[in-house]
């Protein structure tokens, strides 16, 4: 075949077009859907400590997930997001990282943060919107954030933080750091520009950042496959922006941590930014504020039940021996205890002051934000009983 | 007659296009077969195919360049952004596109069969991303036209009027207001005018003036004023572009006084254009300081939301603030 | 290997990742740089007159941009924009087409607008924002538009057109017109978020619409391999997004040809959109703003000029005995005659009238605009010496 | 002192931010080696290097996003769009990202090191594209700085605040007062007040508003008026966000009289706010209604550049309007 020099092609001479079956990508599995492991399958790096900590994490969010569903339905909260089925691609991942490592999530990604140390407190704190939140209560239930634990604050427009990620990354190059960023988004949000712009720009400027993709099916009521996109995923997308790229069983926590251990060293150790798209399943409702039922069959939810990313860890932790079904019910009722008794501390502390109103919009108020705050003030006293939330606590 | 409440009124004035005329298209996210997140385009799909209301990949952006591109073509391309908080990647497809589409070509091409839908406003506990009022971010762009309606009738008369007329229109749905009550709605086709003011109420010693979901607000401060003897004009501006300076100047003149009530923060708000061109339409009528009535200049937040809020008492004691000046 | 039903991929138990090496995309050619057909090259479908008129076309934009380059420094113009040495390009492709099919362009591709049957007076009209121009004088030089030749009118901002040609052709596919939209755009452009969105929702709903892209190499001084993508090109996005894609050598115009008559059969009997990326090279300076000699080397652009895709036909026409020097030279002189004569002809036509300010704003203009008009012209009439252009003309 | 004109005191200004600290990255569309389109960021590179002063690919949406990850990093990330009219495919960015970064986390994020820079404005027979003055769509954004300077000293001394200023700061930078004329700066470093008008010339009679490229506009209309007997006091804006509603007060309690002059269309730009503001600021002071002379209700456009302008005459006329009101 001849070459053109400039460009350092191949030359052909037939038309020929190439389609989405130009290149196909296939899914690393370790563990069965039955929680055994395939054979010859290469582990990732853990311990048993590591591995508890995944599964206490993952108990931990079912419940939590659980439990705030309920509360929502009983007018506690306003609203709440499950990882319901997806707990593995999070949590797996989180445990590929180091804690200086930053996350940025899209809003489904609690399993990271628990891992990472977030107490069952702080989840409620943000959820009840108290004054106790690190957000202040100025944003919707499940928009957590935390700089002590390196955990982007989540911000509802979806898609805006993957270029953040690679400006992040770009940082921690430029520090040499010995870090990373690791940014999480569903398969919905890759259809955004600031998918595009995100993962272009990691590619020209080789920093050290994971897009970690969470393709689980649906994208509200859309599903993906030939509504989201019409080609083999999001993995591809990768490949053709030169990026390094994997794509994993997201209900596979093994295979979740294998690929990200293997990314996060090509991303701190060469300064290759790495795309992982992780095969999952959406089995809660979008939010609280979702009935999956208007679009989708219960014969395909149940098929994907047999997939549970926490049933297959369960079985594999006992298999090793590490856990017995007895441990595994009696830590899900401490966890259950625990978040019951933290919801009720949570509801209990008052709201913000009215004085967080104005602050943060700058570094200090403007002298305008004071006169409007002052204005509000004054109103509220006049009329106390109509700003219950606030009127008893104004100075 | 029938009633429906403000998301019926809408759902009646697409399936009524979409009868109409076999070129009227609905998309957005979720839009298609799930009727979209407040079900707005429900039922559209099972009666008019897949291929005329359906599902959009998730890009705002992608969703109004394709809607232009349709729209050029001479299709009527109804194109809805699940919250007005998520229309700004649009931003460029509409502010430098769409606006400027027939003017920048002579009039070769046009989209005027663009009309953007999308649910917008407070008071649904939804924090800085689900209760943003963006009508201000649109207003300083000649060639959009920008239409709100208060309540089902209108909603239905103006959404029809926005789908069919002749120049791209940005119909911006309190959603508050969505299932908040019902109205009578004729339930045949009508159309109500776009760039006119509505008069809902006339009196004769302030004027009252809002859009969308703070007209309500507007009525129920006018009855508290009414008790202390304050008669108040209150008007409904309907379109926020091009806006009807005249009605508004008109009524300025009688009642030599204004109130505008507005969710969105004070600082280069819709409100600020009309004060600026009513204190210089009315200058040696004017009684007392034109009054802007708004949101406090911070995002709009989550557990303040009350207080942030334009109630009809902040709109109450602005009325006697400029009665008393 | 086995097989993940539910996703129907194929399960690896081995973690590998892929990159740009895993889909190399070779390029079309059907013209040897010296003009020789590749031996056993399949040809497009042409016949002489075909021939002649893509031939006569690109002379013209030779010619055209050759003199409006010398207007603009003699301060005639204000602002020009060559296509030089991707001529091929645009008029390959434009030549594949039929007349009632949409041509959007993002501003380099005079070519296929001439090839339409803009005339030299309708060029010269917009250049110099005359009464007479289509566009009412109203946009830079070079932002062309005409409905008639179905060539949608240019907009500067970049990536806009991208979604857009995807909408049209949605159009085009309902209406059940027969036609398709072809969309140009440079390999900068393919970096906004905009393009992104085009490929992926024509990908969802099969429209038919070729996206077309130049890789000149440049966008303004920002070399394409490395600073405008880390990958290999844009082609591999194509896969990406399930889309037909092809790579062809743009300076070919026998393969542009080629491929986008393929490319518009399965748009428009088979509803795929294409992709195709033309490889070239800017010539010229990106504008008449720009100087090329601060950012490459004479040595890059002297290696290119051996691969000018006039000199290449010129050859072939000349081989096929359709040609020959002495008719290729003075057609030239004609062709700059008549551009000549029609340049002289435009910058003598007055600008448009002061009406058309507030025309077309909407479908109507409003009250409000009525009056800022008026007031408008009545400031004028106060001081006719300071706007000279419509103080004459003003009624 | 040097001569610099205004380019130069950009460049100089990010030289020396760069010098000072070595977290300050450059970086747009052509910004690297090239320089820029107007060669504001030009001799970075070989000064700090690829790394510092470098190319983007060409993205504004990831520009800015780009950035505000950078910021948020702890980086004083100075990003250029290469027009303001580009700015509208990061308008999310800036929008619902920049601006409410800090807000929404409860201040354990922020991008205060962000500083955007854009020329904007006419003038350069750009037409629809190359000539926008977008201030008005970002004033409506709480969390956002703006800044525009109107000759070489203000812009060094400005974007030096606005690039070490601990929130993000939107700087725009008048495009054709880049290379217009020189004047005196100082070779070190200095930084001028954001948040703060300046009062460039007392005066009785009338107080004339502008920002950016049309105080030169403002200057030349006053000694037109100067001539005709008409003390003008002119103050320019310097910051639009926050804006410096006391010196603006102070001076028309003072005169009685305002003309504010806008390059952008009427509509919503931010002479409304201004005027919105100041009538009710010094409605009892006030002699003749505010006047806002700005550009028509159209797209920017080519043909009739010079007669869309807002020109010294255009603004003369006004002046002698509000005297004689
Ligand atoms: C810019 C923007 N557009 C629309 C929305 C509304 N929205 C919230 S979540 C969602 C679906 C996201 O799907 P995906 O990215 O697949 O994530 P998943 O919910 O499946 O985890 C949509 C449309 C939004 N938050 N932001
Ligand atoms: C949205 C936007 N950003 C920036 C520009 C300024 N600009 C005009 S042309 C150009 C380079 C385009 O390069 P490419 O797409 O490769 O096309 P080429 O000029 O090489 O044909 C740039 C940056 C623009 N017109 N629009
Ligand atoms: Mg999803
Ligand atoms: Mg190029």
């Amino acid at each position: 075949m001849a070459k053109d020099t400039k460009h350092n092609i191949d030359i052909v001479t037939e038309a020929s077009f190439l389609d989405a079956s130009a290149l196909t990508i296939p899914m690393l599995q370790i563990l069965k859907e039955d929680g055994s492991e395939h054979k010859g399958a290469k582990l990732p790096e853990f311990d048993q400590a590591l591995a508890e900590k995944m599964f206490d994490t993952m108990q931990f969010i079912r419940i939590l997930d659980e439990r705030m569903i309920a509360a929502q339905r009983q007018g506690r909260i306003s609203f709440y997001l499950a990882s319901l089925g997806e707990e593995a691609a999070s949590i797996g991942s989180a445990a590929a990282l180091q804690d200086g490592d930053m996350i940025m999530g899209q809003y489904r990604e609690q399993g990271a943060l628990a891992y990472r140390g977030f107490s069952v407190e702080q989840f409620m704190n943000q959820l009840f919107s108290n004054a106790k939140d690190l957000g202040k209560g100025r944003q919707m239930p499940v928009h957590y954030g935390c700089a002590e634990l390196n955990f982007m604050t989540i911000s509802s427009p979806l898609g805006t933080q993957i270029p953040q990620a690679t400006g992040y990354a770009f940082g921690q190059k430029m520090d040499k750091s010995g870090h990373c960023t690791l940014c999480y988004f569903g398969e919905g949000a890759a259809s955004e520009g600031d998918f595009h712009a995100a993962l272009n720009m990691a590619s020209v400027y080789k920093v050290p950042v994971i897009f970690f993709c969470r393709n689980n099916g649906y994208a509200i009521s859309t599903p993906s496959q030939g509504e989201q996109y019409g080609g083999d995923g999001i993995a591809p997308r990768g490949v053709g922006y030169g990026l390094k790229t994997i794509r994993v069983d997201g209900n596979d926590i093994l295979a979740v941590l294998r690929a990200t251990q293997l990314a996060r060293k090509l991303a701190v150790e060469e300064n290759e930014p790495v795309l992982i798209e992780a095969m999952s399943y959406r089995m809660a409702g979008h939010s609280t504020s979702d009935d999956p039922t208007g679009y989708r069959s219960r014969e395909e939810e149940d098929g994907w039940r047999k997939k549970d990313p926490l049933a297959r860890m369960q079985s594999w932790m006992i298999n090793k021996g590490w856990l017995t079904e007895e441990q595994a019910e009696s830590n899900l009722q401490e966890k259950k205890a625990a978040v019951l008794a933290a919801l009720k501390k949570a509801e209990k502390v008052p709201a913000p002051s009215i004085d967080e109103l104005i602050n943060d919009v700058y570094d200090q108020p403007s002298e305008q934000l004071k006169a409007q705050l002052d204005e509000l003030k004054a109103h509220i006293r006049k009329y106390p009983d109509a700003y219950p939330k606030t009127s008893g606590s104004i100075d | 007659m029938a009633k429906m409440n403000l998301l019926q009124a809408i759902n009646n004035a697409l399936d009524i296009a979409m009868a109409k005329n076999d070129k009227v298209y609905s998309f957005g996210e979720d839009t298609g077969g799930f009727g979209g997140v407040f079900r707005a385009t429900s039922g559209l799909t099972e009666k008019y195919g897949r291929q005329r209301n359906f599902n959009t990949p998730l890009v705002e952006q992608g969703i109004i360049g394709f809607a232009n591109g349709l729209a050029s073509q001479g299709s009527y391309a109804v194109a809805e952004i699940q919250f007005g908080d998520y229309i700004f990647p649009a931003f460029d497809q509409i502010v430098n596109e769409t606006a400027k589409f027939r003017y920048r070509s002579g009039n070769e091409f046009n989209v005027g069969g663009l009309t953007i839908r999308t649910p917008y406003g407070g008071g649904i506990a939804g924090g800085h991303y689900h209760s943003q009022s963006p009508e201000a971010y649109f207003a300083h762009t000649p060639g959009l036209k920008i239409v709100t309606p208060r309540n089902p009738y209108q909603a239905k008369g103006l959404l029809l009027s926005a789908i069919f007329d002749n120049n791209p229109v940005l119909f911006l749905e309190p959603k508050r207001l969505y299932r908040a009550s019902t109205g009578d709605v004729p339930e045949e086709e009508y159309t109500l005018p776009l760039g006119k003011a509505d008069v809902v109420k006339e009196g004769k010693d302030i004027t009252l003036l809002a859009w969308g979901a703070q007209c309500e607000v507007n009525e129920k401060a006018a009855e508290m004023a009414e008790k202390d003897g304050i008669s108040c004009e209150i008007i409904d501006l309907r379109s926020i572009l091009p806006w009807d300076v005249e009605t508004v100047a008109k009524s300025v003149l009688k009642t030599g006084r204004l109130v505008i009530s507005q969710e969105a923060p004070l600082t280069n708000g819709f409100a600020s254009e009309i004060a600026a061109t009513i204190q210089k339409e009315c200058f040696l009528y004017l009684e007392s300081p034109i009054a802007r009535v708004t949101g406090l200049d911070v995002p709009y937040p989550l557990c303040h939301e009350k207080e942030y809020f334009v109630d009809h008492l902040k709109v109450y004691e602005a009325i006697k603030a400029s009665m008393n000046f």
